[in-house]
């Protein structure tokens, strides 16, 4: 339980991944064997147009650090358009986590194409870096959410 | 029933085995307090994708009764579908399985041991708490009839009909005019090849209509269209003077509506009346065709021909592709009909994407035709000033001049549209499911474009995307054979929709419709392909998506933070 | 293995794997035979394709996967045809599968082997701008997952010294030296031929200094430089290894007046790269030295206009092939006519040819065994160029993709179907006699 | 989208202004314009408000036009006989704007069915906060009457009410009282749709005074409805900005999801909040309550707010129903309309305006709002 500062302070990230571009380019990375921190945990979609605002809400006032959303390429989304729609559905939680400036930088969107496993590997640590900056999601310090 | 969940664990050699302590992510896993009360089967495999590994999971899975099933090994996209094989020659129904990633995303990706063993647990209890929320899905069955409609007797449809209709396919052919052949009847020489071109069409006009398999509808159009792939309900109305109504059933559609010649006279720049010795390539084809001669309105042949390419280009956005070939063509012709008529050809670019045409525009070069590359042009009555390439600008006037109009959709496309429920694209032509991978399908399954309707394109393209259909509607419309739609879809729940339509907006597919009766939004199976994005923009989570429910990704989740 | 197929297709380019998925999905079995280690063809060497810039994994990983999962789709790579007789409905086929000396089965693709091997060699596939060692797979994400060795070069197989290294580390026994070439016999009702496309030796044209002059480069070339899972990760480095280009130079047409023909898709590729360059190096300068734009259908010309917005500088040349390419310092220096003809000289850094489309290398073989013509250019002919262009001279054969002529990715896909839509109603006809 | 009109009729007052509209109101139904009126009604105990279909016209003396509190929302009024589609009687509704608007977005939902409906808005002086008036409501009455009249501008509305900028008439309005201000002086009477002016055609209305007096003394107000407007959501934003702000005001929430039954836009049939599916195992909340050193009851209050945010920000008219509804003064309104203010701005979508302009995340742009673009460039960095 990391919920004492930034010291030693393990993030708990989880990624949302599309199964066609992104978890494709999460193995790519892999089979590169290239690091990834281990803070970072994969729940896999079909497409990031799955993801909807109560799961992103749940996942975050559940005490998740951080919750990154992966998904095709805008006009690469294996299901036509689904990806602009996730884009949509990102821009409202954005900002209305911005409104009640609730960490809103804990949630982030990347494109991620199947063939940028390094891509995947830099974006996907970038971010576990910046979590760790940012230390624990306050909600998990407060009994009262 | 009791629950009974086996874990299995794949070394994958050295490549999980050596990053991964094994045995002690099964001591965690086992001392989870929230799996106290479930039944377990654990164990460890040296390879689970092995035939041996296989036979094992088999045997286990028989023996053990079990319920559930989790196995930790390398990505799913290298071997779900193996394990889920094995799950259909037993009991278990493929859908209680949940495979774990412990290799690409965990073992080659944590060089630390200690953590990597951390997090595979992880996943591992993520997929065990989520797999009790899977539930099992049956494929089913439905009905289909193989019969298809075609929308158009032009080229590309006379072609699809002939190659579709058989003892067991029949096929409607719909066309608007009196008579079939569309624009192609109009060509006499077809590119790339010099041949006559008419008689092949009429043969296959012929054959359409000596077939019994083929039932044609001349001058009539399609009313209204209900229903999706395999099943469409069609009303047909004729546009005679009776105007009366066919209602038939067909499993797909084709449209091969074909295209119409943007007018001249509509653009700016080209300034010239019906009384003027300006003419476009088709009334040019069908001058030579049908009277083996090129002449004026007075009535003599003219001494000097200017063709001008890439009329209204610029204004449509796009490059029409058989015109350069038309209108060389054109030039052979009239120089074939006579050696001493003067011909030039004002073209911007020439585009000779086939094989052959390279060839045929030198031939024509030398035959003695005059190619003038210009930056622009503006035509009054016959007289034409151009600018060349280098900014002069010069001027032209002849007997005759040639214009080779932009292809536009044919009319009636956007009304077709509407009642196909299909797309089209900014250019106005109909909008393909997808520009690489599935160019003669649109986003609606079991309705397909070919030819001209699709874009501008050639006799040939038109005859192969025909021919494309063809292959596609043959091989999943199979007479006698049921559809089985995936099982992977959304669903959505009566008593929780509340009848606003988001999802109806939202589904690239047309997937879902809306029944009037309930008040509810209803998902068609049949249609839909699973993505999930009418559940996530369903505020009320009245929408399911199977084997991505909300409960399935939260149990995931929770643990993925604990 | 049953060795009898519905179908037999030759080649696994995105033609050929459209066309085995479509029929297996018609519920026909098949035979798909592949010459190199890794199916997918040209297409998968593409970072994105044009005119929507659209990841080609993305596009074709989930076709592959697909391909290599279906129980009715036999794959066999590193695998050509030798020998073919009988008529349509039934020919009788000898494949010759070269060894692998990995076996499929064994091998989970976790590259084990490759460290150990002390062999290294340019990597052909990556058009020698990357080096493998002697068992390697071509890329990263190459499907079957599952690397090859190289017998010519491994020292053991080639005898030059008994080296184990790869056998030692690979810990599922995959790897068998004593593996030999098969000759395997299969029957097939129809055969479907998509053997693809090769580009035009760019080396016969002295004046444009490509092998000779390290900046320039092909198109293909670029396209694995450009690719994220290519030797440079996507980071456009010249040969030297270290600088980036500042000013790039793509010449149209290479080959077009040897050829004899417009290949159709170079236009629209060398946008493609010009736009990839303006991409990742927004400041350096592009040259386009082109003759006739050829844009056909209704999204091309948007994607010309596309190019232009990017700032890339146009420069129209009657033959851009005779351009004149020459070493000045570190970089390059092309001197070329403008329109009221006075002569210019620009330096670049970098030079990209689009060089003609030409039919894959093994195309006159094939022709051979299958008593198949080829057309004076060397593609496949076809029972008619208008109304039939996938039937070959030989009944139950048929042709799709480049291996028919020059075309994009939606040409080859639409000509697999209709390639499809032909086998479909030729084998029902067969069934029935 | 469409513009207000500018012309209209100059109607005398008799009897205040309500009795004026009123007096309209019986003669739609007696002329037979219309088979029924919507309209407020106050409740036999004199203590609230409810809304009434009235056929006969000898009821519509007992209505009120405008009442002093929104007791339910109109817009929930009209969606309850026009969900499943238009009913076969002409109605009009008289309602307040923020009720409009709110029917707009519910028009945009499927869950109002216009065909048959005619929009009657008056110029709002905003709406007495619930609990003020409950405690004594003949002193609501007697502060009400004097707000409408103008006699007294003082009286204290529902917050929300004081920095309401869309107050007058709307777009999507087809007929509109315009107050002129001094009391007597006559009602304009303007038609702002083609149904609208068939009515005043029916009623042989002619309207033919022109209104730019009116317009500007509307549009002064709303500029100074705007700064306030401003200066409030600085306040309610030091109130809720940031994880302790939004506890200290939302942390005594007792979870009766009033404010969500209240809402007028939250129109789904059951709550995600209240479905088994938002509930968590047992397992689950000890897990948190071992990592937060224990948890409050009833659990995902502050979620249930933040996930209604997401829901209906897009679409929230601001009209202050919530508010009302709580029973433990959480000024809900203020927060949600702040919201509101910050989603709709980011999508540059006006809730309520344009019945044609379709609800932001319904929809998908090839190219996004610059609002949406940068959210997602700030994040990549």
């Amino acid at each position: 339980m990391n919920t004492n500062g930034k010291e030693g302070f393990e993030p708990k990230i989880v990624g949302y991944l599309c199964n066609w571009c992104t978890y494709a380019a999460a193995d790519l990375a892999g089979s590169s064997k290239l690091e990834i921190s281990p803070s970072f945990t994969v729940i896999r979609v079909m497409c990031s147009s799955r993801v909807d605002y109560n799961l992103v809400l749940t996942t975050f006032f559940s005490g998740a650090d951080g919750i990154l959303i992966a998904g095709c390429h805008p006009g690469d989304c294996h299901y036509d358009k689904g990806n602009y729609y996730a884009r949509r559905r990102y821009g409202l939680l954005k900002s209305v986590l911005g409104a009640l400036e609730m960490d809103s930088e804990r949630l982030q969107l990347s494109w991620i194409s199947a063939s940028e496993g390094k891509r995947y590997a830099d974006v996907v640590n970038e971010f576990s870096n910046k979590i760790k900056e940012m230390g624990p999601n306050p909600i998990n310090r407060n009994a009262y959410y | 029933m009791s629950m009974k969940i086996g874990v299995f664990i794949c070394e994958c050699g050295p490549n999980i085995a050596e990053h991964i302590d094994i045995d002690s992510v099964i001591k965690k896993i086992v001392a989870t307090e929230e799996f106290k009360d479930i039944e377990l089967v654990i164990k460890r495999h040296k390879l689970l994708c092995s035939n041996e590994g296989q036979e094992f999971l088999e045997k286990e899975i028989i023996s053990n009764e079990l319920t559930h099933l989790v196995i930790a090994a390398c990505s799913p996209r290298d071997h779900e579908s193996t394990f889920i094989n094995v799950c259909k020659k037993t009991p278990l129904n493929p859908y209680l399985f949940k495979m774990v990633n412990i290799r690409e995303q965990c073992a080659w990706i944590i060089p630390d041991k200690e953590e990597a063993t951390n997090k595979a647990a992880r996943y591992i209890r993520a997929a065990i708490r989520r797999v009790l929320y899977q539930s099992e899905l049956l494929e089913r069955e439905i009905e289909s009839r193989p019969d298809v409609l075609i929308i158009g007797g032009g080229i590309a449809g006379l072609e699809a009909a002939l190659s579709l209709a058989s003892k067991e396919r029949k096929v409607y052919l719909v066309e608007k005019k009196e008579s079939l052949g569309g624009k192609a009847s109009l060509y006499n020489l077809l590119l790339p090849r010099q041949s006559g071109g008419v008689d092949e069409i009429q043969k296959k006009i012929q054959d359409v209509e000596n077939s019994e398999n083929i039932q044609v509808f001349t001058e009539t159009e399609v009313e209204s269209v209900v229903g999706f792939f395999g099943n469409f309900e069609i009303v047909l109305k004729s546009l005679k003077a009776d105007e009366s109504r066919t209602e038939l059933k067909a499993g797909g559609i084709v449209v091969a509506t074909g295209f119409d010649l943007v007018n001249p006279q509509a653009l700016s720049g080209y300034k010239y009346t019906k009384d003027d010795d300006v003419y476009t390539s088709l009334e040019i084809e069908k001058m030579i065709y049908s009277d083996g001669k090129v002449y004026l309105k007075s009535g003599e042949q003219p001494r000097s021909v200017t063709l001008v390419n890439c009329v209204g280009r610029d204004e449509k956005g796009y490059c029409s592709r058989i015109c350069c070939g038309a209108m060389i063509k054109i030039a052979k012709a009239i120089r074939d009909l006579s050696p001493d008529i003067k011909i030039n050809v004002l073209y911007r670019d020439l585009c000779l994407p086939h094989k052959e045409d390279q060839r045929f525009f030198d031939e024509v070069k030398e035959s003695g035709v005059d190619f003038i590359r210009v930056k622009g042009i503006k035509l009054k009555e016959r007289r034409i000033e151009y600018t060349g390439m280098d900014g002069s600008k010069s001027e032209i006037t002849s007997d005759m001049v040639i214009l080779a109009p932009a292809m536009v959709p044919a009319e009636g496309t956007e009304e077709l549209a509407e009642i196909l429920g299909i797309p089209l694209d900014e250019t106005g032509f109909f909008q393909e499911a997808h520009y690489h991978l599935n160019p003669v399908s649109t986003t609606t399954e079991g309705i397909y474009i070919v030819g001209a309707a699709n874009g501008p394109q050639g006799i040939s393209e038109s005859i192969l995307q025909a021919q494309a259909a063809c292959g596609k509607i043959l091989t999943r419309l199979i007479p006698g054979e049921k559809i089985v739609p995936e099982v992977k879809v959304s669903e959505i729940l009566e008593s929780f929709c509340t009848g606003c339509r988001t999802c109806l907006e939202v589904c690239c597919y047309g997937a879902i419709y809306f029944d009037e009766e309930k008040g509810v939004s209803v998902v068609n199976d049949v249609i839909c392909r699973g993505c999930g994005n009418c559940a996530a923009s369903c505020p009320s989570g009245a929408i399911q998506a199977k084997h991505f429910t909300s409960r399935q990704l939260y149990t995931e989740m929770i643990e993925a933070i604990r | 293995m049953n060795n009898s197929y519905d179908v037999l297709v030759v080649g696994a380019g995105i033609a050929g794997m459209e066309a085995s998925l479509l029929l297996a999905k018609g519920g026909k079995s098949v035979c798909l035979v592949e010459k190199l280690p890794l199916i997918g063809g040209n297409i998968i060497k593409n970072e994105e394709n044009y005119p929507h810039l659209e990841c080609s994994t993305c596009m074709v990983a989930p076709i592959q996967q697909e391909i290599l999962q279906r129980q009715d789709i036999d794959v066999m790579t590193l695998c050509t045809v030798e020998k073919v007789s009988g008529d349509e409905g039934d020919f009788s086929i000898t494949l010759n599968k070269k060894p692998r000396y990995v076996s499929l089965e064994a091998c989970i693709g976790c590259g084990a082997c490759y460290e150990p091997c002390p062999v290294s060699l340019k990597n052909e596939w990556e058009e020698n701008l990357s080096e493998k060692k002697a068992i390697y797979v071509p890329c990263a994400g190459a499907l079957p997952n599952v690397p090859v060795i190289d017998a010519e070069h491994c020292l053991n197989l080639s005898g030059k010294k008994s080296c184990k290294a790869c056998q030692e580390a690979c810990m599922f026994g995959a790897i068998d030296f004593s593996e030999k070439a098969e000759k395997v016999q299969i029957h097939a009702g129809a055969v479907i031929i998509a053997t693809g496309f090769d580009i035009l030796d760019t080396k016969r044209f002295a004046n444009l200094g490509y092998g000779k002059f390290k900046g320039v480069y092909t198109s293909m070339e670029f396209e694995r430089l450009y690719a994220s899972n290519g030797p440079t990760s996507g980071e456009l480095i010249l040969r030297d290894g270290e600088k980036t280009p500042k000013s790039v130079a793509i010449v149209h047409c290479v080959g077009r007046r040897e050829r004899g023909y417009c290949s159709g898709v170079c236009c629209m590729s060398s946008f493609k790269h010009a736009i990839f360059i303006k991409h990742k190096l927004p400041d350096a300068d592009v040259y386009e030295f082109h003759s006739d734009i050829c844009v056909p259908g209704k999204r091309s010309q948007e994607f010309f206009r596309r190019a232009k917005d990017e700032g890339v500088n146009f420069i129209f040349q009657p033959d851009p092939e005779s351009l004149d390419v020459r070493e000045n310092g570190a970089g390059l220096e092309i001197t070329y006519k403008r329109e009221d003809g006075r002569e210019e000289r620009i330096s670049v850094d970098m030079v990209i040819l689009e060089s003609a489309v030409v039919p894959d290398e093994s195309t006159p073989e094939i022709a051979k065994i299958f008593g198949i013509e080829q057309d004076e250019r060397g593609f496949f002919k076809t029972s008619d160029q208008i109304m039939d262009s996938v039937e070959t001279s030989r009944p139950g054969i048929f042709v799709a993709g480049c291996a028919e002529g020059p075309k994009d990715a939606q040409m080859a896909v639409i000509q697999a179907e209709s390639a499809v839509g032909k086998v479909m109603n030729c084998l029902m006809v067969n069934e029935k006699t | 989208m469409k513009d207000i009109s500018n012309k209209g009729a100059l109607i005398p007052v008799k009897g205040g202004v309500r009795k004026t509209i009123l007096e309209f109101a019986k003669s739609l139904l007696r002329e037979g314009v219309f088979d029924g009126i919507l309209i407020s009604m106050r409740v036999p105990a004199k203590d609230s408000y409810a809304w009434v279909l009235i056929k006969d016209p000898s009821f519509i003396d007992k209505a009120t036009p405008l009442a002093p509190i929104i007791a339910v929302q109109g817009a929930k009024a009209l969606k309850s006989f026009t969900r499943k589609g238009k009913g076969s009687m002409k109605i009009a509704a008289v309602m307040r704007p923020c009720e409009i608007r709110a029917t707009v977005e519910l028009v945009k939902l499927n869950q109002i069915h216009l065909e048959n409906i005619t929009l009657i808005s008056i110029d709002c002086p905003g709406a007495l906060p619930m609990s003020y008036y409950i405690k004594n409501p003949e002193d609501g009455e007697k502060d009400f009457n004097d707000l409408f009249s103008g006699k007294d501008r003082t009286v204290s509305t529902r917050a929300v009410c004081q920095i309401c900028d869309h107050f007058s008439i709307l777009p999507s309005c087809d007929l509109h009282f315009g107050l002129t201000g001094e009391e007597g002086e006559g009602v304009f009477l303007i038609p702002n749709s083609e149904k609208g002016e068939r009515i005043l055609k029916e009623m042989k209305i002619k309207s033919s005074e022109t209104l730019t007096d009116w317009k500007n003394s509307v549009k002064e107000l709303i500029e100074e409805r705007k700064k306030q407007r401003a200066e409030r959501f600085q306040e309610v934003k030091s109130m809720v900005a940031g994880f302790d702000s939004m506890l200290d005001t939302f942390a005594k929430c007792i979870g009766c999801h009033n404010c969500q039954s209240a809402c007028p836009i939250c129109y789904c049939r059951l709550c995600y909040f209240d479905s088994a599916v938002s509930k968590q195992d047992s397992d689950f909340i000890l897990q948190k309550a071992r990592r937060r050193g224990g948890i409050s009851f009833p659990v995902d209050r502050i979620l249930f707010h933040v996930g209604r945010m997401s829901h209906m920000s897009l679409s929230c008219v601001s009209c202050g129903v919530c508010s009302d509804a709580c029973p433990v003064s959480i000024p809900v309104a203020d927060v949600f309309s702040y919201v509101a203010d910050q989603t709709q701005g980011t999508f540059e979508y006006r809730s309520g305006e344009d019945i044609e302009e379709a609800i932001p995340v319904a929809q998908y742009q090839l190219e996004e709002v610059r609002g949406v673009e940068e959210l997602i460039k700030q994040a990549e960095e």
